[in-house]
């Protein structure tokens, strides 16, 4: 009884030690929390956004707390994919740990060019897609929300590397399991669900947006239900892994996640409030098997019932 | 850097609308230098997904303490903290004051929590000169005693004068700047935006050092989101600092002010 | 200074002394609240959602509490057009306060229908159109995010009768100025935005859906955010008034809807939280005009700056 | 029904894992029935948009107090009401207990929280019967000696032995009423589903009446947004009945158990 569970997930040829991640711009680059965060331990770290170009990002105010949850609109800064490599890839020779690079385009091209930059180092181990990104060639319509800009920039990434891709969907769309068969159909690893949802707030003495972008992306636990139906319908129509994220605090709510067909899950604005949570939900997901007699957390994915 | 399982030691209202909040702090209390802070997670309040920052007031090997005031959710729902009770915090956070340059004379310019950002700073600095403390009214006015005790000569002006000389804390500032040598005098200030930049414009402009504590809304506070930013000049512009991380203590001169 | 603020709106013809109503199925059909609340300070009434025939609708359970939120798949019961008139309609000849019926069906034909039977009595004094529903006959295609199925709804009811219809969108749409706009060219008098948005949760412990339905609506504060982005966006691109809704709990909650667009605002879930929220933001909102010396509170609609 | 700020008067552990909260309530105190409930809205969880349901226990002219057990996290939350604090509540909500019908002896069967449930009725019941009380154990059999006082012959039974008989409580239930003439016995239970739906078999076998009082998840609390429904047998089927409102007591013969 009790036997030690397995906690391996693979996301494409990208294994995992166990299936938590942090999500992307919530960690930083990977230096910011590893005074507190044994970075090995986790099954991948996942960073922030990155362009092919450096990139300003947006005015602050940047965030916003909200009802069980926050906005944000930090508008990707970064320091390009050069700049990445030159700054932090140093700093993970001394880890162990999977490395999965976010990335982001204003074009397709740029797509494209950044994953090339980060196709060569082989400390990159995945890189994970963002599309929630308004195309500033196509009047700023959104590569998450148009299956057809959606495949283009899939197609382009696809192309340019034979790393595990992993395309984070946005998610507000009526359908998202047209964007999930999409992206296996262009030959994604994966997908991830979800990004933060388009959201808003008025700050009513000075009538100004409360964030200089004006509008941000929803994310912590009030999205949580939101994203675990996202999950569960990408599932059934997808043989690709999901990794999920949206609100995961605790190891029930990564659970919650697996049930619901996620292979692995990522904790994002989490961090903010408990730095120790990725942590956390590993000991708790595989405590939780061990008191089951589950024998792989792999056994769990899309189990629910009903 | 630590996250650390605190106790609460001591809660109580300090003066006016700030409190004092002692927390049993073995892990963080000793490493924390002037000028840094701590991020506290506000127990029980389960709808709030971010801590908040406060500077630390005093330090120990076994514990430490933070003045606050209610001025929003957090902070009022802070006020339910019952001693005893577990509170998580993380910390020490950011960069704080540095030295004072050697042969300076330190003077150190207050408003609202300043005091109690300044006053390890007030404690460690070698050369006691001048602490001037500006604020609304009386009651804003923390820990004169204090400072003086430590042995600095404390110059109050509030608003509506009724404690020290009526004014803003620049009305006091300026005369005793102007009776100074160039070079002689180094600036740590924490207040108001507004103060800090009064603070740093003279500074720049009499060509002094001035450290200051720059107050943004922060999310993770370790340097992860690039939430608290603010324009760092550079060499051929700008770009953005992190107060949590690079700051909060800023020399006046790399701090772009354009808002 | 402090002069009694207007507070009156205009929703079409409908005349509302105050910009607050309540949230359709969150005050059930009259009675229930009345010996909480005094339904003639309310703005108007919105009650449950009715369809042309009774309804049964889901097992339970039915509800269920999220952060800062609540998921709902009540699933429509109720007693159809008719029942409701005879049961109900009674009541509300003690009252003055403005009648908004809220309608749904499962195909073009029943909304057509419900609204033939609601145009008749005179104390029904506008239609609320929920278009959050399946539609049976294209094989559960939802009217509320496939615009020609909207624009056939919109069409049709408005084809029924004269009485103002507010047309209440779905949330889960890619660009909701398309619904919007599809509305006000169909002839609605107003929309409302936001209904509940689709989402799920998991019991860890039985693997199955917390709702009997398996997936319902997420409402409260948790969605603030999203509908008052929502409400900002169909501001920017209709002339006809909105009426805004998402986790108001508070007249501050209120006046920022309003300052984003919205004529007047509706009160759901805090029904349940507090039975006298609805009341509690109608004195919030005058009381912060006259400290404002704002006369009207039209004055403040949409005058977002930045 | 009134909206009532009450005020924390008491709060302590009652027995085992319950505790008592009792709140001044001049509004809604005196009108309480037996068997009604009140929703509770728990201070300071503020991510929590829902109420929470509770029997009244005991109520009179200035005040009323519940038993309740955290199983959650709004009763966990619970237990952090302080006394004096404001507690807003609903009440008296819910359709209670009828009267005993002439000449029946009236049999209270009880678990969990059905023993405060049924305390009023107990008390206000002219014939004082048998009331059977079970539970896991010892810890969770309230207010024995409350009942007795009464005036009621109370029977407990535990699943462990711990206290009375061992088994549940319709092993001591049976015998009993197989000694008992047809028609003259009316039953009044809360508990358990298990137990609910068990004691409705029995009534139905032998022709009894009983009242059941339901147990279901409630949003509103008051009749108006059907969350809280169960199925009530009409002559052509059945419909749906609100718990919080056509309840939480009916009679069992209305109830269609299906799940
Ligand atoms: C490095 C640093 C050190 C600080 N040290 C102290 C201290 O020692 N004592 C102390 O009382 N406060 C201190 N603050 C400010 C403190 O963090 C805020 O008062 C607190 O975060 C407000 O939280 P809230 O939930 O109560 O307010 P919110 O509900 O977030 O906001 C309520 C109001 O407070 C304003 N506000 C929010 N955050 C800040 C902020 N960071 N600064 C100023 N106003 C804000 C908002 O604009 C709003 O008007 C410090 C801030 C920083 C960045
Ligand atoms: C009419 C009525 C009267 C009640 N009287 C009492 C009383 O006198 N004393 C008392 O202790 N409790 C009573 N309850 C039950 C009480 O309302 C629940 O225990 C409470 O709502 C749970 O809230 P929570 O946030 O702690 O649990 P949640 O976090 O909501 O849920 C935690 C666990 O409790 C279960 N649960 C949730 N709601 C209920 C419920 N209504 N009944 C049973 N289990 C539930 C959930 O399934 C879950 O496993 C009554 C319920 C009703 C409907
Ligand atoms: C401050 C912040 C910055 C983020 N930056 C990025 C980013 O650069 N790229 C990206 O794909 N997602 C980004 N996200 C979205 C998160 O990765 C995640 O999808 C979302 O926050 C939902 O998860 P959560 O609720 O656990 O935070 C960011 C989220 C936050 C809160
Ligand atoms: C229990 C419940 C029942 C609802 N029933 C209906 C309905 O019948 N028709 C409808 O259009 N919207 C219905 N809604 C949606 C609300 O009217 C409202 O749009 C939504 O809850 C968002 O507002 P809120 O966050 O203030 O609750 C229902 C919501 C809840 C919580
Ligand atoms: S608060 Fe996150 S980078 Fe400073
Ligand atoms: S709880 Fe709303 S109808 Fe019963």
């Amino acid at each position: 009884m009790n036997k030690q569970p397995d906690m391996r997930v693979k996301i494409g040829s990208l294994e995992m030690k166990n299936p938590v991640t942090v999500a992307s711009g919530t960690f930083g680059y990977g230096p910011e929390y590893a005074d507190l965060v044994d970075l090995d331990r986790l099954g991948a770290i996942t960073v922030k956004g990155i362009s092919a170009e450096p990139h300003i990002g947006n005015n602050t105010p940047r965030t916003f707390e909200t009802a069980s949850g926050m906005l944000n609109a930090i508008g990707l800064p970064g320091p390009g994919a050069a700049g990445f490599c030159e700054k932090y890839l140093p700093f993970f020779e001394n880890y162990k740990v999977p490395l999965i690079v976010n990335i982001w385009g204003k074009t397709v091209e740029d797509y494209g060019r950044v994953t090339e930059l980060l196709d060569a180092p082989a400390r990159v181990d995945a890189l994970e897609v963002n599309v929630s990104c308004p195309n500033v060639k196509e009047g700023g319509a959104l590569y998450g929300t148009d299956v057809d800009l959606f495949r283009s920039v899939v197609d382009e990434v696809r192309s340019k590397t034979d790393k595990p891709i992993i395309i984070k969907l946005a998610p507000n769309v009526a359908d998202i399991k047209r964007f999930a068969l999409a992206a296996e159909e262009c030959g994604a690893d994966a997908v991830s669900i979800m990004n933060s949802y388009p959201a808003m707030a008025i700050n009513i003495e000075t009538r100004k947006p409360e964030l200089a972008n004006r509008t941000g992306g929803l994310s912590g636990p009030a999205i949580k239900p939101i994203a675990i139906k996202l999950v569960w319908e990408a599932a059934q129509v997808v043989n690709i892994p999901i990794i999920g994220m949206g609100g995961i605090y605790s190891s029930e709510d990564a659970l919650e996640f697996i049930i619901a067909g996620a292979t692995a899950v990522a904790v994002g604005t989490a961090n903010f409030t408990d730095p120790s949570t990725a942590l956390r939900v590993i000991d708790g997901i595989e405590s939780w098997l061990a008191a089951k007699g589950i024998a792989a957390v792999d056994d769990l994915v899309g189990t629910v019932r009903g | 850097m630590n996250q650390e399982k605190t106790t609460v030691l001591e809660h109580r209202i300090f003066q006016g609308e700030y409190r004092l909040l002692k927390l049993s702090a073995p892990a963080i209390g000793p490493l924390v230098q002037p000028g840094q802070f701590v991020h506290l997670k506000i127990p029980r309040l389960k709808n709030a997904v971010l801590r908040r920052p406060f500077s630390v007031f005093k330090a120990d090997a076994e514990s430490l303490s933070i003045l606050y005031k209610a001025v929003g959710q957090g902070t009022e729902a802070m006020r339910d903290i019952a001693p005893g009770e577990p509170v998580d915090l993380l910390g020490p956070l950011g960069t704080g004051f540095p030295m004072v340059g050697q042969d300076n004379i330190p003077v150190l310019i207050a408003g609202g929590y300043g005091n109690a950002a300044l006053y390890l700073q007030a404690a460690a600095l070698p050369v006691k000169g001048v602490a001037f403390f500006g604020g609304r009214t009386a009651a804003d006015i923390l820990c004169v005693e204090e400072f003086e005790a430590l042995g600095w000569d404390v110059r109050v002006t509030t608003d509506d004068g009724s404690l020290g000389t009526q004014g803003l804390v620049t009305d006091a500032l300026d005369p005793w700047l102007a009776e100074q040598g160039a070079g002689a005098v180094e600036l740590f200030a924490c207040g108001p935006n507004a103060m800090l930049k009064a603070v740093g414009d003279r500074a720049i402009e009499k060509g002094l050092t001035a450290w200051l504590s720059m107050d943004r809304n922060m999310a993770c506070g370790v340097g992860a989101c690039l939430t608290c930013v603010i324009k760092r000049k550079t060499e051929t512009g700008w770009e953005w600092a992190r107060c949590c991380k690079d700051g909060p203590v800023f020399n006046a001169e790399e701090i772009l002010w354009d808002e």
